[in-house]
């Protein structure tokens, strides 16, 4: 061993340097630094989007099928302007909050006692199977015996298009969670509900949060959907009943200013609650990445 | 600590305290599940933990150490055999076993340095709050990391994580600490330091330690008894007495002659002539 | 020319597509205008708006939907695609009916009922109550019942008033729904019928193209239009023959006699003969649904149908 | 240190006695063994659900709403004697199968993207934003105007309905792919699309499946409302279709028989191929539990 | 082994080799995001580490030792400063350089430990598929692990996932070895045989090896040159050349001795008359 003896190099011994005692952020090119900016770089794909839509609609030239972008605009500040837009989206959102809120909790409870025991597990399992691809209109029957017209019948459907994607998730989530981890809050004498909402919640949280998305989302396109069948008792339609309407009379600026209305609830949900819920907690923890 | 600490009276005999040993494993095998078939990872081990005892589970890697340490956690179900813990089985995890697990990612990633110190506390309510925030503080300043108290898990390096893992288990004041390799990661300084506030803490609250480890030297130092566990499976090979040994005699005559001697009983193919049976 | 794809909703109301489908007339006739093969595509989309999206998008060439769907479509599409229809499909009466015995005229509904059409404020079945209101309740005030209409397909509406206990206690119906609610449950009564509103018997459907295809499929045009010339004899002809055909082509479970008791009600009279669409066209202008006057029916249907109607 | 010395115990030294051989399963109660078996567990489930069902629908009694279960079976099982409801779902599947392909292709190259470059993670998540609350009908015009009538379009909202949830989960499991594992496949010099295969794919897993079995449900969800508006071509009408037509002649047994076909292929294709699926990968590999 | 090994031949001056250092690490820092603000792990450290060196990294737990590993790895970028490879600026990882990584997640989960050792293989595209199953085969016996060949990671213990992820490096017989403290968590006699291993492969291959240890043993008896850090922020201390010492004379007086010199210089607070300005 060691039988090529390299050079021989002197002991050195280095004096310390003091550190710089604190470090601010390497200064960035102008343009990197607004780049830098998630707004920023999203604004642009969206005024991409938003150019490739207004080419085709013109190439199209059928403005009761598909109108160009400024056209909707237009449409879309008009029915703001009038109010109109905004009341409709108001109903709306106060339907899907509140059964985004109960989607949630059922999805918990449920998940809860699949982590708890294996009847939950297997509860889970089977129900979300047998459930989640069944349609919203399949259930509408059902629904009317037991709700009625109105509110309560838009729940139940709102509720099923939530429960189940966002058990499924977070069911996985739950599942995944490192061994290490569980075996420290066990060991920290952690049970039940405690045990839940204190280790698998928070080392889940990815999965619940794509779960949360994707869930929202559905909530969405069922309200639309539904809006549509369930209409207005009373005149107190949605933004769907608004889309609804001015579809069966042609009003397609209409129908996609109320369909942009979507969209731009999505994105600032998206920008506002999800992202900022990702910053401040699984991104902080180092649970997610945030470049590649 | 909550239990108070049973003294060797003047009225009771010494071999009093020996016939009620506080963790008690009689006959211990356990089995993980590969494939289609089992595989032992420990066969049959029995050993007696006295109140107060530094007891050390030394033996190669993957001898089954960390698996028998679970198992007084109450993390893995032996398969044969009783686990008692002052005379009642184990049968599930609880805050009155504290453990620092050998791997990295025991921490929970969404808690900074403090808050993981302080969750054990507040989750098996040992203490108030406000109690449990000097603790806290104190414990994080002997592992050296007073300065990190706002940081998270993912922004230590390895050795870091392990220290906090230590100051939480420490913290918790526990009547029995199940150590998992703790220094494994630390520098010789460090663990150097690690040791010594382990022992100044055993000697102010005298609870139990079982501690696992792979360093002889650490063995002696740390433990007052020691079993040497043969590996595939698991298997006792020896328990050793080491009360005598401390910093101070490291590097006398009777220290190198049981390091030695633990050396051979850990890694030389055993002669059964040798063997004593128990 | 030589290719024409057709979409038809569910239902009796499209007796005479079936009857054009099954006996394959278009085919038929397309031989007789010296056409050859022709390729027909048959299909069954339900709804109006899908209907008159499927036709905007040149997905279809000729589709079939209420009046009023027809006219909205041509008011929009005026100097542009201009969309016309080629024919009715029949005059069939759509009742309001309800099982809340103390609703006997339009008059009578409160703020507790709840009438059922397929699309609350658009649809055939609100066009036409909205005239009646607007008759009643004065201009200002069509939109009246819109508060108390639900957007329900028939089906669901209909089991509603069988089943009766449910908020929906009214339902503007069309066949065979209306008989099998009443069929079904005897508290079940007429409040009106679009006959009454329309002032007689008037068309339920229609069927309509673009002008494109009219123009640029002058033979195939008339090859379709002699088949539902020639279904309308066929239907006339034999009415149980024309109930067996409908269940054959729609594979439909209904009892024959249940579809033939339908077919030989005196008020469905299966024709291409339009009947009061002006009244919509009319109405709805003055109501300002329609932008576009139509000085007459004649505005809205190709040539074809201007032999005979109204 | 060491001041109170407790009893002095003499050195033991131990002969190793052999270990046996080869371990066989621990024998269980034979009610625990049949018990272990997920699918006995799960019909008990099954058969629980069906008795609460057909103890609602009799109290009910409003089988034109609810029929109960007996019912239903009567008219599935005369379904699937007369080969009706077999077609039916032969068609439907075929396009389903095809469109999740698709829209599990799409998400892949969407995915690997975002988990390339920035800009691709700026697209993906600005359009998911957007389109995934967008409800299908609303694509309906698009899709006429691009595929016309027939499968071309209802693959399009299919592919919709798969795409963005899919996307979604994926690019949340990719995020959350831990550190040293990234590192470890970057040692190996793996880049680009070999990285994302060999590395990121099978480390996210567990999230890819629950994305797959939320998207496979939602492409049903889809399905059967667009073919309740798409209707049939030249009577080639799929499952959707089916359940109109007998919705439409007030048979409402049948259309629950079309809903309960969903619900059986739902579980079937939960048990046969998820769960294999899982039990041949993420539990396998120990990146899933099995129990709590 | 890919590169022919350079030689100190008879017509080139030994200086010769030392002109050319293959690693070179010029005022390297690195810094780490912490909430608002940057924090500084390794300050302006400048090494040399020639073509055949055994070269330590030896410091105080979380000195940066890892760090700067990681960016001779090309997984961390440096704020300052540069790291040149065979005179090439390293941007990004690549399977010329096989880490060793200090956490016990390093394995693909998804992997046996075979294929764990060949997945580096076929992917670096290193050798056929005959000869990476033999190089498997060779290396995990090399480490003891061939019973456990087709066990997947998560049914080993922690130092058996450490000793995988040495058989996959050194199974990739790269010129340039990057090992974190990899028998941190082997019992002596494993870590006394995994050294041994290591020792002979290099002695047969000549690779490079860059190693981060705790143990100032491990760092003489592996290392022919160890640079010694010191801690917050990792600073670079001393130089030492070990080349002289090995498992042969580990108990010699010159081993005691500057095993005590480098415990002093890692330890003690440093003294500035002492130091001399590189
Ligand atoms: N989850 C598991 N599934 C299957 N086998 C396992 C599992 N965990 C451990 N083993 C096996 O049990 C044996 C003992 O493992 P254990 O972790 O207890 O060893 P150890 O003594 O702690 O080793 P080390 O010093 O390397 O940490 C090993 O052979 C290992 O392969
Ligand atoms: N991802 C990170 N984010 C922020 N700070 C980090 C990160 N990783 C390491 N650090 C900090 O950098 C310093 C050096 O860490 P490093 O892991 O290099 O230490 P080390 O010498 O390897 O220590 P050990 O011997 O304990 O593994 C530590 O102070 C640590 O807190
Ligand atoms: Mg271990
Ligand atoms: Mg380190």
């Amino acid at each position: 061993m060691n039988a090529a003896v390299l050079t021989v190099r002197p002991d050195v011994e280095y004096v310390l340097s003091a550190a710089p005692p604190a470090l601010k952020p390497r200064a960035l090119p102008a343009w990197r630094r607004v780049l830098q900016h998630d707004g920023v770089r999203r604004g642009i794909v969206l005024v991409v989007l938003a150019a490739v839509w207004e080419a085709l609609a013109r190439w199209q030239a059928n403005d009761l099928l598909l109108p160009t972008f400024v056209q909707t605009l237009r449409a879309f500040v008009e029915g703001v302007a009038s109010g109109e837009l905004l009341v409709k989206t108001g109903i709306s959102l106060s339907v899907l909050l509140k059964s985004y809120v109960i989607g949630i909790a059922a999805a918990f409870v449920l998940t809860s006692l699949a982590a708890a025991t294996r009847v939950g597990r297997d509860l889970l399992s089977t129900l979300t199977a047998m459930f989640n691809p069944l349609p919203a209109i399949a259930l509408l029957p059902v629904a009317l015996l037991w709700f009625g017209l109105g509110q309560g019948s838009l729940m139940f459907v709102l509720v099923h298009s939530v429960l189940w994607p966002l058990a499924l998730a977070t069911h996985a989530g739950f599942q995944a969670v490192p061994e290490t981890l569980r075996m420290a809050g066990r060991n920290y004498g952690l049970r039940g509900l405690r045990y839940v909402l204190q280790i698998l919640v928070p080392a889940a949280l990815p999965a619940i949060l794509s779960g949360l998305k994707i869930s929202w989302a559905f909530a969405w396109r069922t309200l639309i959907a539904a809006e549509l069948v369930f209409g207005a008792s009373s005149g107190k339609g949605g933004l769907g009943w608004y889309i609804f309407q001015n579809r069966n009379e042609l009003y397609t600026d209409r129908v996609f200013a109320g369909l942009a209305m979507v969209v731009v609830i999505g994105l600032v949900v998206e920008a506002l609650v999800f992202r900022t819920l990702e910053r401040l907690t699984v991104q902080r923890w180092g649970m997610q990445r945030t470049n590649q | 600590m909550q239990l108070p600490l049973t003294q060797p009276g003047a009225d009771a005999p010494p071999q009093a305290l020996s016939a009620t040993p506080l963790l008690q494993l009689a006959q211990v095998s356990i089995d993980y599940p590969q494939g289609e078939h089992w595989v032992r990872a420990t066969h049959q081990i029995s050993l007696s933990v006295m109140q107060g005892d530094r007891f050390v589970l030394l033996g190669a890697s993957g001898c089954g150490k960390s698996t028998l340490l679970k198992a007084i956690g109450g993390f893995v179900t032996p398969s044969e055999g009783s686990i008692t813990l002052a005379g009642r089985r184990i049968t599930q995890p609880g805050p009155d076993r504290a453990v620092v697990f050998q791997e990295f990612d025991q921490l929970p990633p969404w808690k900074t340095v403090r808050e993981n110190v302080l969750f054990p506390l507040l989750a098996a309510r040992r203490c108030g709050r406000k109690e449990a925030a000097e603790r806290a503080e104190l414990y994080l300043a002997k592992v050296g990391l007073a300065k990190f108290a706002d940081a998270y898990p993912h922004q230590l390096s390895g050795g870091m994580k392990q220290r906090v893992a230590i100051a939480r288990a420490l913290a918790m004041q526990p009547e029995l600490l199940l150590m998992d390799e703790p220094f494994a990661a630390l520098d010789a300084l460090t663990r150097r330091r690690m040791q010594d506030e382990l022992l100044a803490l055993w000697d102010e609250f005298r609870f139990t330690l079982v501690f696992v480890t792979h360093a002889i030297e650490e063995a002696l130092v740390v433990g007052n008894r020691i079993a040497i566990l043969s590996p595939h499976p698991g298997r006792l090979r020896a328990e050793i007495d080491s009360e005598r040994f401390g910093f101070n005699n490291a590097g006398s005559a009777d220290f190198q002659a049981t390091t030695q001697r633990i050396h051979g009983l850990l890694f030389e193919t055993p002669r059964a002539a040798a063997g004593v049976e128990a | 020319e030589g290719t024409i794809r057709i979409a038809q909703q569910f239902g009796i109301a499209y007796l005479l597509l079936d009857v054009v489908q099954d006996q394959k007339l278009i085919e038929k006739h397309a031989k007789a205008q010296g056409l050859g093969e022709v390729e027909v595509e048959w299909n069954q989309i339900s709804g109006a708006t899908a209907m008159n999206e499927a036709l905007l998008s040149g997905s279809l060439d000729v589709v079939s939907a209420g009046v009023p769907p027809m006219l909205t479509l041509w008011d929009r599409t005026k100097g542009k695609q201009n969309v016309k229809a080629i024919s009715a499909l029949g005059s069939l009466p759509n009742y309001l009916i309800t099982n809340n015995p103390k609703v006997k005229t339009l008059k009578d509904f409160s703020d507790k009922d709840r009438i059922a059409v397929p699309a609350a404020g658009t649809g055939f079945q609100s066009r036409t109550l909205q005239i009646e209101t607007a008759k009643q309740f004065g201009k200002d005030d069509f939109k009246r019942f819109d508060t108390i209409s639900v957007s329900l397909p028939h089906p669901d509406a209909t089991a509603a008033l069988i089943a009766g206990g449910s908020e929906i206690n009214s339902h503007f119906s069309s066949a065979p729904f209306y008989y099998q609610a009443m069929d079904a449950n005897k508290a079940v009564h007429k409040v009106l019928s679009s006959y009454d509103i329309l002032g007689g018997p008037a068309t339920f459907n229609v069927l309509y193209t673009t002008q494109k295809f009219h123009d640029e499929n002058p033979k195939t045009y008339k090859a379709f239009y002699a088949a539902l010339k020639e279904a309308e004899q066929y239907v006339k002809a034999d009415k149980t023959r024309a109930a067996q055909l409908f269940i054959r082509a729609q594979k439909s479970k209904l009892p024959l006699d249940f579809v033939r008791k339908i077919i030989e009600d005196p008020e469905n009279d299966f024709t291409i003969v339009p009947f009061r669409t002006a009244v919509y066209a009319d109405e709805l202008f003055k109501l300002g649904v329609l932008k576009n006057k139509a000085a007459s029916w004649k505005d809205y249907f190709f040539d074809e149908a201007f032999a005979q109607g109204s």
